[in-house]
């Protein structure tokens, strides 16, 4: 098999509180004989703080990254993170619609970005890259009811992001199908869990990410299916905030794409970090893969 | 030597405050050519006018420019006067210093001199005008009518009852329209049905209408006066001069299960069918696709049980071609699905039905006879939430424009409602509620006061479903935009009024203009509501722009009037300014070379060919021809023609070179 | 609307807002979607749609009104406003310009300091190292905000499940991240 | 060339056609065009590599215009632009025979329209790789550097015509560069009436041209006027699926309008 080689841009929760999505990603990546290459010396990407607080900063820190990743010679650049993916796709759709912008950006970081970048998350980096060899690797059947939350930043703003239906998207529906995953049709696929205020106000983290695992256990899903680090800690960290808002104990478990991706492939448990979550993932009973899954390739653009 | 005439009019203001109208007057007036030149406060005023009169004849002009606003406003007042006094009308000429000038410029010595430079240019192109006559053409005395909507239905009742003839097309099955599906109409409500069908009927009786149902216009040909029309109509595979609308064949047919289009998919129809009970005609017709016969060459049910031996499984479509002198549009509106809204769950939701699915839930003849029952689970909806303004005034994922009919027809829902569930809820989602018109506010007002529907002012957010009931997410702007959330068991969004699926095709068929929206645009929005841009096509109802029902026969009683003008004259006179193919000398007869491609580009087929033939009658030459009937003078020909043979009158080779001329040597 | 209204000179809050990041309040009719649909709404003083209805009025004590409301801390930009708005009315770029005019005119209101707390902890930690150290920031956001018990019980998982590291990560370049904030950030301060 | 010899020979012979037209030796080593009306004139008749001209020129000429019938040495370049002719009216199937040879000289035998059509799709387009070339240079241009590209390239025409004369679409009666009241065009060579002159002739020829080349070949100040033609052939084959000399029934895309048409040119 011929190694592809990609860019890549774990992002600092990914070194940190969110380091089994890392792991996860990784795995899936080696297995599957997809080498990811990071950006020499990247820095963070500045998150909610930085475009709260200052425009230019807010452009800059990614910008840097940006031009560090062109200069490594990277073409295509997989952001696992979300916050990080849609501060990355922002600066660079702003830089490339504001040539003053983009000027001025360039002075600050003492470096040129051109743009020639592709910027994927991780969704898109599992359609283009990893979907087709699923059917030949597969080793277990993902057979449970799961719900797919894509949160803010993967979807929105369209405009920009330009990925997947803003309101009820599916590739994330696509690839668990593609696992032998049921995935169910739920109210809060893309509401907001409160990402950025994590930390400062946790009692708004506790009802926004109390109603999105209330609905999904509520309508009979084992697992919850996240993409994002910010989603994953609220999801899974703060259920002490979110038993309290729901008045109950909700036992179900917030696995990334990339883990449930992994299970399905044979891959250990604890190289997926599974065992790092706060929720205990106790599914196990699989069942081995038997025959391919067809599924429907939904539609995705917006038709407006 | 030409002798021409400048008359430079100041518009009260409109000109004078911008451009310095006696400064061009004594420009103009050292012009080659040009013996008088004078300027006036308004040109079209009587006085104006006698100016244009007295200067022809004292001055001997050979020509006049009147350099003032648009041709389309006053180029047939001038031409008039200049008739009166003697000259050719079409050695007049309009050069428009106000639209083209003074409207769109500032004061100052550049916009003089475009004034200058744009009277220069009329006065070379005057210089080389000729003498034209006008061309007289007759009138057929029959109208076509495009719809049998409502519009559709006073239009033709109109005409004929002015003793004109009328051929009236409806692609469906029976006439109607949308009215016919509505159970009562705002403010009276009084039951459509019951006002809409006498009516019907009359349109099926009256001996100067001659109905085609189940039938499309094909193609239109031809001009003003003299269309010529191809009607496709459709097989209905029954022979309606047999049929006598027993009815038998739709019960016995076994095909009972098509979502009937009647009832927007509401209800089932059987594969033979009449639309709905009081359907003009009342003559079923076979639908082809569902049909068993068709799909498999078995069952012909239908044939067996008719008494009257009408039904004819090999009936082909039929074009028929009709000469028609006026045409009105009456092809009415539709409305969105409720699909479009991704928030309100791209249509998934059972429960969520638009407005006119309601109004068929309303209806005593529809699906549920006129009970409230939800389309999921058939159970009464005790909690039912309008969305009124879903898709309207939403640049974002819908149109910009207001429906107009929305915030009616949301009122009176909720109204019926209340009327038919005693103790159910009704709320009203909306931003304002336009109710301009007679006893409308008082309505809507009824709604609110009496029959108790609760309005929320704000727009629904998002829908989505939870054990069975509807989730509407709302904000209510009224109470500091906190957010309202109701548990609703059905969801009635009063979806924008768009323009009919097919319109845009129909308005390139007939050479009528459309806006962005696919509505037909009227000529003018004020002074020719219900005419468009093409002669002797007319427009009314709701394929302009989302009408009600007054409205809709306000509109259509007016393009009644506007055709019986038309058909009160014997002969139409129409302009001469018509393309020509250049003739010269034998042997070359004509630098026409035959090649023809100007033949698909015309618009109104108007070129022909003709056979060029020496006194044994052998051909030499085929050349195109002209036909002065049907061209329309758009010059699109002209454009085309690489041997330069073709020429217009009025707007001649040698009339654009000298004005192009005169622009670029001032 | 159209370029030749472009020479009327609008000194009110919105004029700058249109001016600095192209938003249009004017084109807001106030139907309340953004407030229906905004997950914090119930958190703000002002919810989405009002705030905009302020900013509309151009009265000065409206203005006052916004730049020292939670509501512009609030906001989490999770951008469902403008997925829904159907004047396309793009607020989350509008926040992001008031919250900066509210710091520059010292109008911040006090319910709002944790956020802005950590917000600035955050910031502090990537200037320091490049990369957000987040033990670090747990505690420098713990003594700006005075919040000192909060989340004690969390950091021992969390250290015990490998998801939390003493030390920092620390990139090569710092003075290249210094540079930034020197351009940035602390230019706008002084 | 046996047989296209033998070919010739009988239609004369058996009286199926008046006139042959093809080449035959001229001074020196050229070819030259040559009208046959005796069998016995068929020995002079010759077909070489030399014999690239586009003969179907003279179809439009008084000669051919004469003849009740004829036959034409038909290469493909000349059986496409039969083709075009016979869509423009400007020849009926009734009046020619046409004797098909390949680009590599390959007698096909007499042709029909319908096998003239066949025949013309499966010939190659008559561009040279040098021109591709020239053609990715000028569509790289920005588009006032490739304007004023022409402008210079035109800049050398001395308005002899040759590319008219050579041109077997250019065969109006009254050329409208000949029309001089009003004169739209001015006669004499200077850079912006030379540029009026072309832009009108490849106007005129898009969506017709059939990309023999002649014009090109003719000119003795070696404009690139094939180039132009073949931009324009290509641009209106991508926008318009429209290709000339491929069909004897065929509306160029410049003559048609449909309620399809893209309007994105419309700014």
């Amino acid at each position: 098999m011929q190694k592809i080689k990609l860019g890549y841009y774990p992002g600092c929760s990914l070194e940190g509180s969110s380091r089994e999505y890392n792991e996860s990603v990784q795995a899936i990546a080696e297995k599957l004989g997809i080498e990811l290459v990071s950006i020499p010396d990247w820095n963070c990407c500045g998150a909610t703080a930085a475009h709260n607080l200052n425009k230019e900063l807010s452009l800059s820190l990614p910008a840097r990254n940006l031009a560090l990743a062109e200069e490594a010679g990277l073409k295509e650049l997989v952001v696992p993170c979300a916050a990080c993916y849609s501060r990355f796709t922002t600066t660079q759709h702003e830089l490339m619609h504001d040539e003053t912008m983009h000027q001025k950006v360039n002075g600050i970081i003492g470096k040129e970005y051109k743009g020639n970048l592709r910027i994927l998350n991780v969704i898109q980096f599992i359609e283009e890259f990893i979907i087709d060899k699923l059917d030949d690797n597969i080793k277990f059947e993902f057979n449970k009811k799961v719900a797919c939350y894509y949160g803010c930043l993967l979807v929105r703003p369209n405009k920009i992001l330009n990925f997947d239906r803003t309101e009820d998207p599916q590739t994330m529906d696509v690839v668990m199908k593609k696992l032998g995953a049921d995935s169910i049709d739920w109210a809060y696929k893309t509401e907001c869990c409160g990402a950025g205020f994590s930390v400062s106000f946790t009692e708004a983290v506790g009802r926004l990410s109390g109603k999105i695992v209330e609905d999904a256990d509520h309508r009979g899903a084992e697992a919850l299916i996240v993409a994002c680090p910010m989603c994953h800690s609220n999801l899974d960290m703060r259920r002490p905030e979110i038993d309290k808002y729901n008045g109950k104990k909700l036992n179900i478990p917030v696995l990334y794409i990339t883990q449930a991706i992994g299970l399905a492939l044979g891959i250990d448990r604890n190289i997926l970090g599974l065992q790092r979550h706060f929720v205990t993932v106790k599914l196990n009973d699989f069942k081995p893969f038997a025959k391919k899954i067809e599924v429907e390739n939904l539609q995705i653009t917006e038709e407006i | 030597m030409a002798r021409i005439g400048v008359f430079i009019c100041h518009c009260g203001e409109n000109i004078s405050a911008t451009v310095d109208c006696p400064k061009v007057s004594e420009v103009a007036a050292k012009f080659p050519g040009v013996v008088y030149s004078i300027d006036y406060k308004y040109m079209c005023s009587d006085p104006g006018q006698s100016m244009v009169v007295n200067a022809i004849k004292e001055h001997k002009l050979t020509g006049v420019v009147v350099s003032a606003c648009s041709p389309r406003m006053h180029e047939p007042t001038f031409r008039r006067a200049c008739a009166e006094a003697g000259l050719n009308p079409y050695l007049c000429e309009m050069a428009n210093i106000r639209e083209h000038c003074s409207w769109v410029h500032e004061k100052g010595d550049k916009t003089d001199q475009k004034a200058i430079d744009v009277v220069r240019m009329m006065v070379e192109k005057v210089k080389r005008n000729n003498a034209l006559m006008s061309i007289k053409v007759p009138v057929t005395k029959t109208a076509l009518v495009i719809g049998g909507g409502v519009a559709g239905i006073q239009a033709a009742l109109d005409i004929a009852n002015a003793g004109h003839k009328v051929i009236m097309v409806e692609r469906d099955p029976s006439i109607g329209g949308h009215m016919s599906q509505l159970s009562e109409t705002f403010p009276t409500l009084d039951c459509s049905q019951c006002i809409l069908t006498p009516r019907m009927v009359e349109v099926a009786q009256n001996p100067n209408i001659k109905l085609y149902t189940y039938a499309e216009v094909e193609s239109v040909e031809g001009f003003v006066g003299n269309f010529t029309v191809k009607i496709r109509k459709k097989a209905k595979s029954v022979d309606e001069t047999v049929c006598n609308g027993c009815g038998l064949c739709t019960t016995k047919c076994p095909n009972k299960k098509i979502p009937n289009e009647f009832e927007l998919g509401m209800g089932k129809r059987p594969a033979i069918y009449v639309p709905f009970p009081q359907a003009v005609p009342n003559i079923p017709v076979i639908d082809k696709i569902n049909c068993t016969y068709y799909k498999t060459g078995k069952c012909k049910i239908c044939e067996k049980v008719c008494q009257a031996k009408a039904i004819r499984f090999d009936q082909e479509d039929e074009i028929i071609e009709v000469a028609v002198g006026a045409i009105a549009i009456c092809t009415g509106f539709d409305v969105k699905k409720t699909d479009f809204f991704p928030e309100y769950g791209y249509g998934k939701y059972k429960d969520i039905i638009d407005g006119l699915q309601f109004e068929r839930m309303a209806s005593a003849s529809g699906p549920t006879s006129g009970e409230m029952r939800r389309p999921s689970d058939g159970q009464t909806p005790k909690k039912i939430v309008f969305v009124a303004c879903a898709g309207s005034r939403d640049p974002a994922k819908g149109i910009e424009y207001c429906s107009k009919i929305c915030c009616m027809y949301t009122a009176k829902h909720a109204m019926l409602y209340k009327h038919k569930v005693h103790d159910g809820t009704a709320y009203v989602f909306y931003m304002d509620i336009r109710a301009a018109g007679k006893n409308y506010d008082e309505f809507t007002r009824r709604g609110i006061e009496e029959d108790g529907a609760k309005y929320i002012r704000g727009r629904v957010s998002k829908i989505y479903e939870r054990d069975g009931k509807l989730i509407v997410v709302g904000a209510d702007t009224l109470m500091n935009a906190e957010t309202v959330e109701i548990e609703a068991d059905m969801v009635v969004l009063a979806t924008a009024g768009v323009a009919n699926p097919g319109a845009e095709e129909l308005a390139q068929k007939l050479h009528v203009s459309y806006d962005q929206h696919k509505f037909f645009s009227e000529a003018h929005p004020k002074l020719k509501p219900v005419e468009t841009n093409t002669a002797g096509i007319y427009l009314a109802g709701a394929c302009q722009a989302p009408k009600d029902i007054p409205e809709s026969v306000a509109a259509a009683s007016g393009v009644a009037g506007k055709i019986s003008c038309l058909f009160a004259n014997n002969e139409l006179t129409r302009e001469p300014l018509i393309a020509f193919v250049d003739r010269t000398a034998p042997p070359e007869y004509s630098s026409c070379t035959g090649c023809f491609l100007c033949q698909p580009v015309c618009p109104y087929n108007a070129i022909e060919r003709e056979d060029v033939k020496d006194r044994n009658g052998n051909l030499i030459k085929q050349l195109a021809y002209i036909n002065p009937g049907l061209c329309q003078g758009c010059g699109t020909c002209v454009a085309v023609c690489k041997s330069k043979s073709i020429d217009i009158d009025g707007y001649t080779n040698s009339q654009m070179y000298y004005e192009v001329d005169a622009l670029l040597n001032s | 609307m159209s370029e030749s209204h472009n020479h009327l000179v609008d000194n009110s809050l919105s004029g700058k807002i249109k001016k600095e990041t192209g938003v249009s309040v004017a084109r807001c009719y106030q139907c309340g979607k953004c407030s229906a649909g905004c997950p914090v709404s119930v958190d703000m003083d002002y919810p989405p749609s009002l705030l905009i209805r302020k900013l509309q009025t151009g009265l000065p004590e409206h203005e006052e009104q916004v730049l020292r409301s939670k509501s512009i801390w609030f906001c989490l930009s999770c951008e469902m406003c403008i997925a829904r708005c159907p004047m396309e009315v793009d607020i989350p770029p509008m926040m992001d310009y008031l919250r900066h005019e509210s710091i520059r005119l010292k109008k911040v209101n006090p319910a709002s300091k944790n956020i802005i707390s950590f917000h600035k902890a955050f910031l502090d930690s990537i200037e320091q190292t490049g990369k957000l150290y987040e033990m670090g920031l747990i505690v420098d956001y713990k003594t700006r905000s005075f919040n000192l018990m909060q989340d004690v019980m969390l950091a021992p998982s969390m250290f015990a499940k490998g998801k939390l590291s003493i030390l920092p990560e620390v990139i090569k370049n710092r003075r290249n991240m210094k540079q930034i904030f020197k351009n940035t950030l602390k230019n706008k301060q002084k | 060339m046996e047989e296209i010899k033998k070919i010739a020979k009988e239609l004369l012979a058996e009286n199926k056609v008046q006139l042959i037209v093809g080449f035959e030796k001229g001074s020196a080593n050229k070819v030259r065009p040559a009208f046959f009306t005796k069998p016995e004139e068929i020995d002079q008749l010759i077909y070489n590599e030399y014999c690239i001209h586009n003969i179907a020129l003279y179809l439009k000429k008084d000669i051919c215009q004469k003849a009740n019938n004829l036959a034409i040495i038909a290469n493909p370049n000349v059986v496409r632009s039969i083709l075009q002719l016979a869509s423009e009216n400007q020849i009926a199937e009734e009046k020619i025979k046409i004797i098909g040879i390949s680009f590599e000289g390959k007698c096909v035998g007499l042709l029909d329209f319908k096998a003239a059509e066949e025949f013309s799709k499966t010939q190659p387009k008559g561009i040279k790789p040098e021109d591709k070339a020239l053609i990715e240079k000028i569509q790289a241009m920005p588009l006032e550097e490739r304007f004023n590209y022409w402008v210079e390239a035109f800049s050398p025409c001395i308005k002899c015509y040759a590319c008219r004369a050579s041109c077997p679409m250019c065969y109006c009666g009254k050329c409208n560069v000949e029309t001089n009241n009003p004169q739209w065009i001015p006669v004499a060579p200077h850079k912006y009436g030379n540029l009026e002159w072309h832009m009108m002739r490849a106007m005129h020829l898009a969506g017709r041209c059939i990309n023999c080349g002649e014009c090109n070949r003719s000119c003795p100040v070696n404009i690139p006027l094939n180039i132009l033609s073949y931009m324009l052939s290509d641009f209106i084959l991508d926008e318009f699926d429209s290709e000339a000399g491929m069909n004897a029934v065929f509306t160029p895309a410049l003559s048609v309008y449909t309620s399809v048409d893209k309007e994105n040119f419309i700014k």
